[in-house]
């Protein structure tokens, strides 16, 4: 075998890994669109958001401390104690849940039964409306996130593959923190199945995903079922927040990860958990393998971000409701 | 039963009085199947120029499979539909309502965001034929041709009484009124034949009454050829001059009103059974 | 009291078709076209022309463009940024390869450039619908902006990808290029959004428009009513493209004057022009000039307000824009769902029974 | 819609207010958005050095000096709105931190007559001052920056890198193209190869192109990048275990904030600079004195020393001699924009000058002239070491290789002034 196959495989590997990664991020869509049929503008915002929160506890932050000493003249930045990372976690949990609360009962109450676009269209104000606030509360710099989370090349894998190749083949590349993710992700999925299949409230969750009227009738109510599902996109955002994080810092861009995810929702089917894991799957190696077989050779590169798209597109094109969304049935 | 081989049939007379022409369409062993299962089973009846024809049946009978096929939204398996005396190729249903076909649908489909004026001119789109060009500019031939249009509309409207609602939201009208607009933009159309999926389907005596009253003025007034579905015989009988009766997807009686009402085997498999 | 429609009697169908019903309307339309023409372009400043009003008519063609396939045809599209980006490249590389033909072709061709590129990627609308066409035409996106960062040719092999706008001038009058008057710039786009804005109108009122929204409404009832959903849907993304691009051409040749593909139209441009298509009202044409100048407008007049007028620090300002901006949003979705219009309409409704509400 | 736009004429009157016996430095800056990390120190290093000559010397020549800040979130439309609000107060040169921005005001600038410096980015070419009659990017530009980089290399490799392997790790837009047609260039020079990975904005996602980094195994890695892009890249080669001292990055890849997440493997890592690093200068005493201790420190106040404000405070100090130069030139305290551009052409910085100013060799010496624009193009290597979380620099402010690059300039702006018919400027 030469070293080409195996850096092919390598790239693949690799594929999988960035898949696992939107994943993470799809999920939270997916949460809130099974439930409550709103396309989740938001979503990549509260990972930022999340993870801004989970920093700031952290290091011991002032809030709006930037806001305080800009009226009141002040130059306080930091109470001058830090957190453990496992307690941090807990308390931006607190948040996130708190957040979807002030969702419900803010925006989501006053737009029962409005068509998609109007939720969508509130999300959007809302992504808005929280950026602004977590910068005002957390400040726009960049901040280094760090749990404890191992990154970088594992050594194990590499010097237990390097035989493969010959001698100018290092062996496999894996990022410890890539597979840590994967780890949490499978984690994350099957909590989330447990949950809905043998919880009273997942049970409620599903009943709602299928039909809202059905559900209000034997007693559902959909409020608290919206707030808990925020709560959980909201953790699930906090999880995304944390991986993407603390490999590329807390700052703006970390809400642009909601792209990523888009693709993978296209895939997977907006209403399908395992969707979301499968589709992101497939996005992750397509685009990879595209940009290692065809895009840095012959395209000059940079392919990624619209193959994925493309990749999703012509998929949909023969399966227009997704891999795992409901067969569409037209009927008069 | 029905063994014609091409379309060439004299017109009859019905008794009161009126002249039937010839057949306009001709359904010709008609198999539809979903998958397993079979809607429709080798059923041929045919439609004459200037009649009412009903098709009626128990629910899931296929009766509106049936107009789905004629209306080209189903493809059947097998069989052929003859209209104006030529074999109609597979067709997409905008390309049959092109050709002088137009119907309603038995639970209302009528678009939302617009008025009543605006649904029923819908139904004039396929008469509509300036170019968009023309139609970005507006002055002159597209404002002539709308203008012309809207003519023949608010006729309808008239005929229709519904003259107080043309500018409200469809929307916000009862059932009754929406299913009279419905049919409105289904007679702008000026078709030749005329479907209606069950038009009198959740409707109380009175309005069933109306109903039935515009659907005689339409075949009277305009000529107009109906085909209509019906579960509920009651109605039917009156104002239909020939019943094709359909059961579990075959064709079981077909005739006069009194014809039917009279076959054995229609009184056992749908007057016998009781029905809403 | 002057808001009746009583005693203004139509005796033809053609007056009871027109744009504005209402003799107020009607007026206070021909007197805003008035003051547009024949005021505004005296008085105007470069501050204006450049901060305010050239992106808010170069945003209102878009929008408009944007409104006819999301608000008249149903069809969901975050394509706009790259069909910008199509407009403003053709008619950059018009603009240098035909030097002596005027810019106001250049211009309408790029939009039927875009047009063409609009349809060719409005295809897939026949299978995917909804959010997921949404997300697929962000294929479109995504590819152009690629497309026109990769290939040289298309940036006529500058050093860096950037395009600048040589200048060019309409009846001797430079509207591009480092020389042009403030007041020029303006009445070009405002030439430009009035035409479109006429042309949509007449589009949508017509048998197009009740194509359009037959199928935004119920698309398999539209199709047995005979409708043809292909040719209903591509005309759609045909117009729409054709104005998005021509607002793309605008952006780059009359506003910006040099353009980043991947700065100017990126995927933030795409969500801009489907917020104020949103803001503004679905399928409304003053909608669309509502929302865009809500989207354009407000943050210009919160950061006065706030670093102008409050001295605030410019960055706790920018953050304060968008919690405000995300809280109107909000506050105006709960308090009508259908838009700056629909606002505008119901506000119109009372004062037409006004002072007598019952 | 009526209301919003009375309400924005009386706030735009507001923010039209005349500003008199000022000197007005505009600072199109972004405290937020993608690139914040970027713009916030710099835009504090801008801001303090003026407040710093208010407070101590009361202005300059007398006169004080008002800084204009104008977010714009790195966003071109928002930078025109900044340009238009601000020209009209009086603005004496314009400062965008944004090659997008640059490119678009060039024109504009040029018919404002208002001057324009884009220090080490913008439009390279614009150091032909026959052409660009108002825009300077002194000290240094990319092409030079590139330059210098590979002039490190060799000295590395005592002068010889022919057949080595370069990788050019590049922004993908017009920021990361810049440098590439003069590495092509030098590589002919040089004989080494160039293999060039796009990454696109925003570049949080970098595993294939550190992947096929680690597949072939360049010698060297040199970068082009900003904001997010520089950390993902510096953490994506510490996890491939790239020597760091092989990977040398741009001015613009070389902030404390790009290589503290990496932590201590990122030491060694190497960036190109125009100007000198840390906080070892007296005239950081000054500001802490009367600008940190009076709380007029400009944003949070907790980025004095680090890179980018000394970039930012350098730039201030360019901009405060040149308005020195052109109050002397024009013999009145209160100049304009013309005076200014003038004052900017003559700007001549001395090693004996910077030691007046408490910076003695924070930068080159150099003097703009009419033809030239673009200064000396000298730069030096800062390396970094994560033990002590500090920025060194290795190697002094050496000369770029204006062979390769002048005719590259030449070419550039001719082609620029053909498309806008410009006729250039006679400069004997």
């Amino acid at each position: 075998m030469s070293a080409e196959f195996y850096y092919g495989v390598e790239v693949f590997l690799n594929g999988l890994m960035a898949g696992v990664m939107y994943s993470l991020v799809a999920l939270g869509f997916v949460l809130i669109f099974k439930a409550s049929g709103i396309f989740n503008y938001a979503q990549g915002v509260m990972a930022l958001f999340a993870a801004m929160t989970l920093v700031g506890l952290q290091t011991g932050q002032v809030p709006f401390s930037h806001l305080i000493n800009a009226t009141f003249g002040l130059h306080i930045t930091h109470f001058g104690w830090e957190l453990p990372a496992l307690v941090a976690i807990f308390l931006t949990v607190l948040v996130m849940i708190l957040f979807a609360f002030l969702v419900e009962r803010l925006v989501l109450k006053h737009l029962v039964n409005q068509e998609p676009i109007i939720l969508f269209m509130a999300t959007i104000g809302l992504a808005y409306f929280m950026e602004g606030f977590g910068d005002l509360m957390w400040g726009s710099d960049i901040k280094k996130l760090d749990v404890g989370i191992p990154q970088g090349g594992n050594v194990w894998v590499e010097n237990h593959t390097a035989f493969l190749g010959g001698d100018d083949f290092y062996g496999f590349y894996l990022d410890t923190l890539d597979i840590i993710a994967a780890v949490v992700a499978i984690v994350l999925v099957a909590t989330l199945v447990l949950f809905s299949q043998y919880t009273k409230t997942g049970r409620a969750l599903r009943a709602v995903a299928d039909d809202h009227q059905a559900a209000l009738s034997v007693g559902i109510s959909l409020r608290t079922i919206w707030v808990i599902v925020w709560s959980i996109a909201g953790f699930v955002a906090l999880v995304a927040g944390i991986m993407w994080g603390s490999k590329s810092g807390v700052q703006f861009s970390l809400s642009l990860i909601a792209l990523k995810a888009l693709p993978v929702l296209m895939l997977g089917g907006f209403t399908s958990i395992p969707g979301a894991i499968v589709g992101g799957l497939i996005i992750g190696v397509g685009e990879k393998m595209f940009e290692f077989l065809i895009g840095a050779p012959y395209l000059g590169g940079a392919t990624e971000n619209w193959f994925a798209y493309v990749l999703a597109l012509l998929f949909l094109v023969f399966r227009p409701q997704g891999l795992f969304g409901e067969k569409i049935i037209e009927r008069v | 039963m029905n063994t014609m081989t091409e379309n060439t049939t004299v017109g009859y007379v019905t008794d009161d009085g009126r002249q039937i022409g010839g057949t306009i369409m001709e359904m010709k062993n008609i198999t539809l199947r979903f998958g397993g299962v079979v809607a429709i089973e080798d059923i041929s009846f045919d439609i004459h120029e200037g009649e009412i024809r009903a098709i009626i049946g128990p629910n899931g009978a296929g009766k509106s499979s049936m107009l789905n096929v004629i209306s080209g939204f189903y493809h059947p398996q097998e069989g052929e539909v003859w209209f104006n005396g030529a074999k109609r190729p597979p067709m997409k249903p905008f390309e049959v309502a092109g050709q002088g076909i137009a119907r309603t649908f038995q639970n209302i489909a009528l678009f939302k965001g617009m008025t009543t004026l605006d649904n029923i001119m819908t139904g004039r789109l396929t008469r509509m034929k300036t170019g968009m060009l023309s139609q970005a500019i507006w002055w002159g031939k597209a404002a002539r041709e709308e203008e012309e249009h809207r003519r023949k509309v608010e006729e309808i409207i008239d005929f229709l009484e519904i003259q107080a609602i043309r500018k409200t939201s469809v929307g916000r009208l009862p059932y009754g009124l929406q299913k009279r607009v419905e049919l409105g933009r289904a007679l702008a159309a000026e078709p030749k034949l005329l479907l209606l999926d069950e038009p009198m389907a959740g409707m109380n005596v009175e309005e069933k009454e109306d109903m039935s009253r515009f659907i005689l003025d339409v075949n009277d007034e305009f000529g107009t050829t109906i085909a209509l579905i019906e579960h509920d015989m009651g109605v039917v009988m009156d104002i239909s001059d020939r019943v094709v009766v359909m059961d579990y997807g075959k064709k079981i009686g077909d005739g006069t009103p009194a014809e039917v009402l009279a076959n054995q085997e229609v009184i056992d498999a749908y007057l016998g059974v009781s029905h809403d | 009291m002057l808001y009746r429609e009583a005693g203004d009697f139509k005796t033809s169908y053609a007056e009871d078709n027109q744009t504005f019903p209402i003799k107020f309307d009607r007026y206070a339309y021909y007197l805003l076209l008035v003051v547009a023409f024949g005021v505004v372009p005296f008085i105007i400043n470069d501050y204006w022309a450049n901060a305010v009003l050239v992106p808010f008519l170069i945003y209102a063609i878009a929008t408009i463009g944007l409104n006819i396939l999301i608000g008249y045809c149903g069809q969901l599209s975050l394509g706009t940024g790259g069909f910008m980006a199509v407009g403003a490249f053709a008619s950059y590389k018009l603009m240098t390869a035909f030097p002596e033909v005027s810019i106001i072709i250049h211009i309408l061709i790029a939009g039927g450039i875009t047009a063409a590129v609009g349809v060719a990627f409005g295809l897939p609308s026949l299978r995917i619908k909804g959010f997921y066409l949404a997300v697929a035409t962000l294929a479109a996106q995504f590819f152009l902006v690629w497309l026109f960062n990769r290939v040289p040719w298309f940036y006529n092999y500058s050093a860096s990808g950037q395009i600048s706008a040589p200048e060019r001038s309409v009846l001797g009058v430079n509207v591009t290029g480092p020389n042009v008057e403030a007041w020029a710039q303006y009445m070009i786009c405002l030439v430009f959004v009035v035409a479109c804005a006429w042309l949509a109108r007449n589009l949508t009122r017509g048998a197009t428009g009740r194509k359009w929204m037959a199928i935004r409404d119920m698309d398999i009832a539209a199709e047995i009513i005979g409708v043809n959903p292909l040719k209903a849907k591509l005309t759609a993304f045909a117009v729409s493209s054709f104005f998005i691009g021509i607002a793309g051409a605008l952006l780059f040749t009359v506003y910006l004057g040099a353009a980043e593909v991947g700065e100017a139209f990126g995927i933030q441009k795409s969500f801009l022009v489907l917020f104020m298509v949103i803001i503004g009202g679905l399928g409304s044409i003053f909608g669309s000039f509502a929302g865009a100048a809500f989207m354009v407008l407000l943050p210009v007049l919160l950061k006065n307000v706030l670093v102008g007028g409050m001295n605030w620090p410019t960055d706790v300002s920018a953050h304060f824009q968008f919690v405000i901006v995300g809280a109107l949003i909000i506050a105006f979705l709960i308090l009508e769902p259908h838009g700056l219009a629909q606002l505008w309409r119901v506000a119109k409704e009372k004062l037409r029974l006004w002072p007598f509400p019952h | 819609m009526k209301l919003k736009l009375a309400t924005l004429a009386l706030s735009a009157l507001m923010a039209a207010a005349p500003a008199m016996a000022e000197l007005v430095y505009p600072s199109l800056s972004y405290r937020t958005g993608p690139y914040a990390a970027g713009g916030i120190p710099f835009a504090d290093g801008y801001a303090d050095y003026f407040t710093l000559l208010n407070e101590r010397d009361g202005g300059i020549g007398g006169v004080k000096a008002k800084v204009l800040e104008c977010e714009t979130g790195y966003s071109t439309e928002k930078g025109v709105e900044c340009y238009e609000s601000t020209k009209g107060e009086g603005a004496l040169v314009y400062q965008p931190l944004s090659t997008g921005i640059t490119y678009q005001l060039i024109p504009k600038v040029t018919a404002d007559g208002i001057p324009l410096h884009t220090m080490g980015y913008g439009r390279t070419s614009a150091a032909n001052g026959k052409v660009f009659s108002h825009v300077f990017n002194y000290p240094a530009n990319y092409w030079n920056g590139a330059s210098l980089a590979i002039n490190h290399l060799l000295d590395i490799n005592g002068g010889d890198i022919n057949g080595k392997k370069v990788a050019l790790v590049y922004h993908n837009s017009a920021y990361g193209k810049e440098p590439i047609r003069t590495l092509e260039e030098l590589a002919k020079k040089h004989g080494f190869k160039l293999s060039l990975l796009a990454v696109d904005h925003p570049g949080q996602e970098q595993k294939s192109q550190w992947l096929q980094i680690r597949r072939e195994k360049p010698d060297y890695v040199l970068m082009w990048g900003w904001g997010v892009m520089n950390q993902v890249a510096i953490q994506e080669a510490v996890n491939i275990r790239f020597p760091m001292e092989n990977f040398i990055g741009i001015w613009w890849s070389g902030a404390e904030h790009d290589v503290l997440p990496a932590g201590d493997a990122a030491t060694g890592y190497k960036a190109i600079t125009f100007h000198n690093v840390g906080s070892d200068f007296p005239v950081f005493d000054d500001i802490q004195k009367y600008v940190v201790d009076t709380g007029k420190a400009a944003g949070a106040g907790d980025q004095i020393g680090s890179v980018l404000y000394n970039r930012g405070l350098y730039a201030a100090m360019l901009a405060a001699e040149a308005t020195r130069k052109a109050q002397e030139l024009s013999g009145k305290a209160q100049i304009t924009a013309a005076d200014m551009r003038d004052g900017m052409e003559a700007l001549e910085i001395t090693e004996e000058r910077m030691t007046e100013l408490g910076m003695p060799n924070f930068g080159p010496s150099f003097k703009v002239s009419c033809a030239n624009h673009g200064g000396p193009g000298t730069g030096a290597v800062q390396q970094w070491d994560a033990a002590a979380k500090e920025w060194k620099l290795i190697s002094d402010f050496g000369p770029s290789d204006m062979d390769v690059i002048q005719p590259l300039i030449e070419e550039d702006s001719m082609a620029y002034a053909k498309e806008n018919n410009i006729t250039l400027r006679d400069c004997n």
